[in-house]
């Protein structure tokens, strides 16, 4: 299949599906469906014209390995929240627009990750996050929207600056070719300016603080797809600043860290900042796609590490937990948005008991954050696994330090919209309420199959990652029949789900035999012989950790370093205004002579 | 073939005939800017002196690539705000003929002291218009600055004239001129900034445009647009001409060119980011840009320069026509009052969204390929640091711009979906065949973002020649 | 306080500038004649593009013999602003014309208007003997403008200034401004209209068509004389129309 | 001298502009610019000894004797702009006192929010 009939058709039907739905708001939001649908499964045939090259206008393009997978994994996030766009548009101010700017936006990711030369993929790249942008605006947030943009921003610009500086010295664009022959303070610059856009999207520290804002605030059927997917493009970044830009050549010669080169270290260092930071933030969070988008800012800092440390393993770890992550996010995501379809509201103390009301997307919700948290048997043990394995073989111990309590604090967060939302008591407003229709839990069960697949044959993953090791030259991660063998040790993927499975079977038998436990109303308590009146008090998302949350709720929030940034801006706009501009014309001609003066001295001809 | 005098002679004429047929005056304004836009394409290319004089003694006018993209923005943009304003021209028929004349001069003439006279015909009738935003004390001081500026550059002028002997701008830095007098000594300097300063007046370089933003501040759906694009694209053309003619060959000029282009634009963007008021941001904004355009220009990298300022033209027109019906609609230009203004008047939002990303140079939009020139070219002359500044406050811009859309669409409370409900009232902004000529204009942004290699291609005319500097110099 | 800081600033400034331009040009010496030795081309054509069209035959040039010369005007200051740059002028005129329709256009209310100023009897009498003297004055003034010192410009003002006097000795005086108008119109338009022809007669814009006769006489110059008539004209009209926009003033009740 | 002469007077007009508030002086400081202006531009077509650039009858001239009749004919175009923005900025001035009942400008509003 040509990407050239993928990119038409999607940009056809996204045109049409801007017109379809003027006229038929469901039909509007179907034609997402279709065309997010054909673009996966006709990318997913295109795994056998890697290799090819060609072009389309002046945009070239090249099918990559590491492209496919890449868009494979947004494609899913794409294709499997779009089932919900339809049941979605009354609640959209420009159902029309959103579907127009959806399929825009997917077209830019699939034109970003198989770009041949940097301008092609700047220019998808900034097409994805203008058209995000308006999509985000129309979610709860406005100023979400804006920081988002902004933030993409600092680093779209960053990521242009390097690769036109990069551009002057080989004079090339071509990606494979367009960082050859840099060095010293120039290659150090172009390399940190251009991993900006990596950074700010996969949201890493200072960068992360669109995250919660745009995750948490974007339309529901949105927020799967950012968490999901466009979170990945920053991956892709860094993908390309390891490998096209050979910073482990280039920087070679420099000051190690660890074995690691200093940037590249430095970069890490973020990536487990921004594991310490999302956890610990995620923690705090009392709605439940804010939590999630900080779990994103750590899962962010996992799949950096894993991909900048260019090894056999880690690297596999880390684009192992690509997918796993965007599957499992897109599950978690699409499952809290389930339920904001059934009760309108993300936040947690507004919710309890859903299980009963919705027990697949319980179901969903439960395999998504186990993946998410690293458990076996699902796919983000594996992924998880095999960062720790590259981090240990290193013996990089504050980063491993990190991830490990990135893990351990993912049980933390992630069990508290489990238990707030669903289980506990079903609040008397959503007694009637009903599990979603089919084709909203269809895709669910997708992700959550898939989800399960990751963790019992992770082989089919690792094989097509082996093949990215191999075209950028390192050492393919070995892999036996069902088992991932590494220096370390080694792990069969299907035991561990056998075993784990076992374990579930005994518990499920010993849960249906013994069922005998009575139901409560939640006020039906006292302490001390005290009736609490307070309902939140006795719910989950009240002060859950209020006594780990003291330890550091002093700690500075990122978001108002920018904001005290903008009014830097806004200020010396400020001086600007009241310096230069007037109604009288005193003040120009004294800057006239001012500059006159000055020119003249500084001219040398006096 | 029509000699391009007429571009000038005719809106002139027809000037000072419809002060003679006064109740026809608004028709043959139409009339007259129809027949330059016609004309424009069938002009004769190349040098042409008035008065069948050698030129040196002849004033010339030339009409090169260059100068044949500075008429068509010009007179194509004043003929499309013609079009969608002219209910907005009110007496002012005469004086806006006359501008075009003056504007087109100002693009052709490649005499020095005919360049200050048409400068001057520009500058007086944008002080007439000014008029129209009720606020005298602004176009006062439009007035005292411009005329100051007219002095320094007359000055300038006459400085130069007296070093070289000439002031035909092809002559003075022709070979033997070169030889004849040291255009590298510090002898130079004082006439430049004088030249550079009365222009940076009129192209509202920071800090000598003091009078822009109440002139642009109080400017109304005619002359918002008028100004900000179509008086803009003269000066900067004009400005183009000057440097390219006689400046590029000092290099502490371009320095001090380019520090100024620098601080323009890096204040212009720092100032449009605070502001509320949607055309303060506009103007504030096209400070920006200008500056960014001088810098190009002093630099030498036409073709860039010209991409901005075509694609600032067109942009602008957009938005302030657009801001000027909203402020008459509504009675508010502050964008916080105008949530979700667009909701009902879709087709214009689109217009305003796409000439905005534009100007913010993203991608799929024409702003962005001029950008990257921009960038290619700074790059390109071994620079870092001016495209280091530009693309920091290609964030603001950016910023602000989306900031202006998002409020602009999408109202609603923080915390729930964005709503209509929460939009200011539905208010019918232009009649259809209004919003089709917006429109139109909006998607040839965006096809020539898309095709940018075609709109390069119209845009260095035709490819009649490479765009260059030396057939700018022709006429030997 | 303040007036002394800006005057420091001023004068600092201004030597900082003075000092400048003095690099550039001599600021007390002046050239002598030039004498057309070394030098590049242009230098010696700076002194020389006056009448003759080629600036070793200067010697031809003869008053009342020469026939036929590059514009033939006996004035060489003339035969600049109407003929070398002739498109200065036209442009110049503009800048008048558009002060002119400005003036009217901002001063030009719908209210009602009241003329300033008181005369006396004198005035009012003078006025009667002078008004003709200077208007015919104004008009010999810039038909001889290609022959001796003047012009249209000083001749359109003189003629403004007779009406001018008017206005000042008859608070009565209105002046039916449709006519002026015309008049203005007309000669702008004329004055394109003879570019237009030199351009169909010789290949310019603004070319001198007509024969330029010998110098000195009245019939001489070719169209120089035409279109200083014709600026005369027009300079007078508007400053005359500018005048009595200027002489009244709205009424506010 | 005169050239000297002249480049004072701009800066006396640019000090009028600079120093004072009140519309007409500006104005006043406007002209007296552009009188310095033209003084230096007929300054920078004198040569010495050079006469007027007329032929008479009286005397043969050589065109070497003469001073440069382009810089006359510049300061003519330069009046006449002159003229025509000076009377512009009156109407500006006057509009300024029906507006606001004064000719000086820091007793305008003005400033920070029109």
């Amino acid at each position: 299949m040509n990407l050239t009939i993928i990119l038409a058709v999607t940009l056809v039907l996204a045109a049409a599906s801007f017109f379809i739905t003027r006229y038929n708001k469901m039909s509007g939001g179907f034609t997402t469906v279709l065309s997010s649908l054909f673009a996966l499964v006709a990318l997913f045939m295109m795994r056998g014209s890697i290799g090819e090259d060609f072009s389309i206008f002046y945009f070239n393009f090249s099918i990559t390995t590491v492209g496919w997978y890449f868009s494979v994994v947004m494609l899913i996030a794409y294709s499997m929240t779009s089932f919900f766009n339809p049941f979605w548009m009354e609640k959209m101010m420009y159902p029309g627009s959103y579907n127009f700017l959806y399929l825009l936006s997917m077209a830019g990711t699939i034109g970003m990750f198989f770009a041949k030369d940097f301008i092609t993929l700047f220019i998808f790249w900034e097409t994805v996050v203008w058209s995000s942008t308006f999509i985000i605006q129309l979610g709860k947030s406005r100023k979400a929207s804006y920081i988002y943009y902004v933030v993409s921003a600092i680093g779209s610009m960053g990521t242009l600056f390097a690769i036109m500086l990069a551009y002057s010295v080989s004079g090339t664009f071509v990606i494979s070719e367009a960082f050859a022959g840099l060095s010293g303070g120039v290659a150090i610059a172009v390399f940190f300016t251009f991993i900006l856009s990596g950074l700010a999207k996969i949201g890493i520290f200072p960068f992360h603080v669109w995250l919660p804002e745009a995750h948490g605030s974007a339309p529901h059927t949105f927020s799967p797809v950012l968490s999901g997917g466009l979170v990945k493009m920053g991956a892709f970044i860094a993908f390309l600043s390891v490998t096209a830009f050979p910073a482990y050549d280039i920087f070679a010669d420099m000051f190690k860290i660890m074995g690691k080169p200093f940037p590249i270290y430095f970069l890490m260092f973020l990536g487990a900042i921004s594991i310490i930071v999302g956890t610990l933030m995620a923690i705090k969070q009392e709605d439940a796609k804010r939590l999630l988008a900080y779990s994103s800012v750590a899962n962010g800092g996992y799949i950096l590490i894993g991909i900048l440390m260019m090894d056999q393993v880690g690297f596999a770890g880390g684009m192992m937990h690509l997918i796993n992550h965007a599957v499992a996010s897109a599950a978690a995501f699409l499952a809290i948005a389930a339920v904001a379809y059934r009760t309108g509201t993300t936040k947690m103390s507004e919710m309890g008991g859903m299980i009963h009301r919705m027990p697949v997307t319980y179901l969903v919700y439960l395999i998504a954050i186990i993946s998410m948290a690293g458990i076996p048997p699902m796919g983000g043990f594996v992924s998880k696994w095999l960062i720790f394995q590259g981090l240990a073989k290193d013996g990089m111990l504050f980063l491993a330090a990190a991830a490990f309590f990135g893990s351990i604090g993912s049980f933390m967060y992630v069990f508290r919209p489990l238990s707030a939302v669903f289980l506990g008591q079903t609040f008397t407003r959503d007694l009637k309420k009903k599990e979603v229709g089919f084709f909203m839990m269809f895709p669910m069960i997708i992700l959550t199959l898939l989800s399960l697949l990751t963790g019992v044959f992770p082989n089919i993953f690792l094989r097509v990652i082996a093949e990215i090791q191999t075209s950028v030259g390192i050492d393919p991660i070995t892999l036996a029949n069902r088992t991932i063998l590494t220096s370390n040790g080694y792990l069969d993927a299907f035991r561990v789900f056998i075993v784990f499975g076992f374990g579930f079977a005994i518990a499920f038998v010993l849960f249906v035999v013994r069922r005998k436990s009575r139901k409560v109303e939640l006020m039906d308590t006292f302490t001390s012989a005290e009736f609490i009146h307070t309902r939140e008090l006795l719910h989950y998302s009240s002060k859950f950790y209020a006594p780990f949350e003291r330890l550091y709720d002093k700690a500075p929030d990122t978001l108002t370093a920018y904001k005290k940034l903008a009014v830097k801006v806004g200020e010396l706009g400020g001086m600007v205004e009241s310096l230069f501009y007037g109604h009288k014309p005193e003040k120009t001609v004294f800057w006239m002579m001012a500059v006159g003066i000055i020119v003249i001295l500084i001219g040398g001809v006096v | 073939m029509i000699n391009p005098v007429f571009m000038i002679a005719i809106p002139l004429g027809l000037a000072f005939i419809s002060l003679i047929f006064k109740k026809a005056s608004k028709w043959i304004l139409v009339a007259g800017v129809t027949i330059n836009v016609v004309m424009l394409f069938l002009l004769e290319w190349g040098s042409v002196a008035m008065g069948g004089f050698r030129i040196p003694y002849g004033i010339q006018l030339m009409l090169s690539s260059y100068s044949f993209t500075g008429l068509a923005v010009v007179n194509i943009m004043f003929f499309v705000i013609l079009l969608i304003s002219f209910d907005k021209v009110e007496k002012n028929s005469v004086v806006l003929l006359t501008a075009l004349a003056g504007m087109n001069g100002m693009i052709l003439t490649m005499d020095l002291f005919n360049l200050f006279v048409f400068m001057e015909i520009t500058a007086i009738s944008a002080y007439i218009l000014s008029m129209k935003g009720k606020k005298p004390e602004h176009s006062f001081n439009y007035l005292v600055l411009g005329s100051i500026g007219g002095v320094i550059f007359l000055l300038g002028t006459i400085i130069f004239y007296a070093q070289t002997g000439t002031l035909n701008m092809a002559i003075i830095s022709s070979p033997v001129q070169q030889s004849a007098f040291d255009f590298s000594s510090a002898t130079l300097f004082i006439p430049f900034f004088l030249i550079f300063a009365g222009m940076a007046v009129e192209a509202k370089l920071i800090p000598f445009g003091g009078w822009v933003k109440g002139v642009y501040g109080n400017a109304d759906r005619l002359t918002g647009p008028l100004f900000s694009s179509v008086y803009a694209a003269a000066i900067l053309f004009a400005m183009g001409r000057v440097f390219g003619e006689l400046f590029v060959l000092n290099e502490t000029i371009v320095i001090i060119v380019v520090i100024t282009g620098l601080i323009t634009f890096a204040f212009g963007e720092a100032a449009a980011f605070r502001q509320t008021k949607m055309r303060r941001i506009l103007l504030f904004s096209s400070i920006g840009q200008s500056g960014l355009a001088v810098i190009m220009l002093a630099l030498g990298f036409y073709f860039p320069a010209v991409l901005l300022i075509v694609n600032n033209a067109l942009s602008k027109f957009i938005m302030f026509t657009i801001t000027g019906k909203l402020q008459e609609s509504y009675g508010t230009e502050n964008y916080k009052e105008l949530k979700g203004a667009f909701y009902k008047n879709k087709m214009t939002g689109v217009a305003f969204s796409i000439a905005a990303l534009s100007m913010a140079g993203l991608p799929l939009f024409f702003g962005f390929y001029a950008k990257l020139n921009v960038l290619t070219a700074l790059f390109g002359g071994g620079n870092w640091f001016i495209p280091a500044v530009i693309l920091i406050f290609a964030i603001v811009e950016g910023a602000y711009f989306i900031r202006l859309l998002i409020s602009l669409w999408a109202p609603g409370k923080e915390g729930e979906y964005a709503d209509a409900k929460h939009a200011v009232e539905t208010r019918k902004l232009f009649k259809p065949i209004s919003v089709a000529i917006i429109f139109m204009l909006s998607l040839v942004i965006l096809a020539a973002g898309l095709f940018p290699d075609f709109a390069g291609k119209t845009i260095t005319s035709g490819a009649k020649a490479p765009f260059t500097m030396s057939q700018l110099k022709g006429g030997e | 306080m303040r007036k002394i800081f800006t005057a420091l600033f001023v004068v600092f400034f201004g030597i900082v500038l003075l000092l400048g331009i003095s690099r550039t040009i001599p600021l007390t010496k002046y050239e002598d004649k030039i004498v057309p030795t070394s030098a590049g081309g242009a230098f010696i054509e700076k002194k020389v593009n006056i009448t003759t069209e080629n600036y070793k035959d200067y010697k031809d040039v003869i008053f009342g013999e020469t026939r036929d010369a590059e514009t033939g005007s006996a004035n060489m200051v003339t035969s600049v602003v109407v003929n070398y740059r002739a498109f200065d002028t036209l442009g110049e005129i503009t800048v008048l014309f558009l002060a002119a329709v400005g003036v009217s256009l901002l001063m030009g209310g719908s209210g009602k208007k009241k003329r300033l100023g008181k005369s006396g009897f004198i005035l009012k009498t003078a006025a009667g003997i002078l008004f003709p003297v200077m208007l015919i004055t104004g008009i010999y003034i810039f038909t001889h403008g290609h022959l001796t010192p003047g012009g249209g410009f000083p001749g359109g003002s003189m003629i403004a200034s007779s009406f001018l006097l008017l206005y000042l000795a008859d608070e009565k005086f209105e002046l039916k401004l449709k006519g002026f108008k015309v008049a203005e119109g007309v000669a702008g338009t004329l004055f394109i209209v003879i570019g237009a022809v030199g351009l169909m007669a010789g290949g310019y814009f603004l070319m001198n068509f007509l024969p330029t006769g010998t110098v000195g006489n009245l019939f001489s110059a070719g169209i120089v004389p035409i279109i200083y008539v014709l600026i005369g004209l027009k300079v007078g009209s508007e400053i005359t129309g500018v005048l009595s926009d200027m002489m009244t003033v709205e009424v506010h009740e | 001298m005169i050239r000297l002469a002249s480049l004072i007077l701009i800066l006396i007009g640019l000090y009028g502009v600079f120093s004072t508030r009140n519309v007409i002086k500006i104005l006043v400081g406007v002209n007296i610019m552009e009188l310095g202006v033209n003084i230096f531009i007929i300054s920078i077509g004198f040569v010495n000894g050079g006469l007027a650039p007329i032929l008479t009858s009286g005397s043969f001239s050589s065109a070497l004797n003469f001073v440069d009749p382009l810089a006359q004919a510049i300061v003519l175009t330069s009046i006449v702009i002159g003229l025509g923005i000076t009377t512009l900025g009156l109407v500006f001035a006057r509009k300024i006192h029906v507006n606001y009942g004064t000719y000086d400008l820091s007793k305008i509003g003005g400033g920070s929010d029109d």
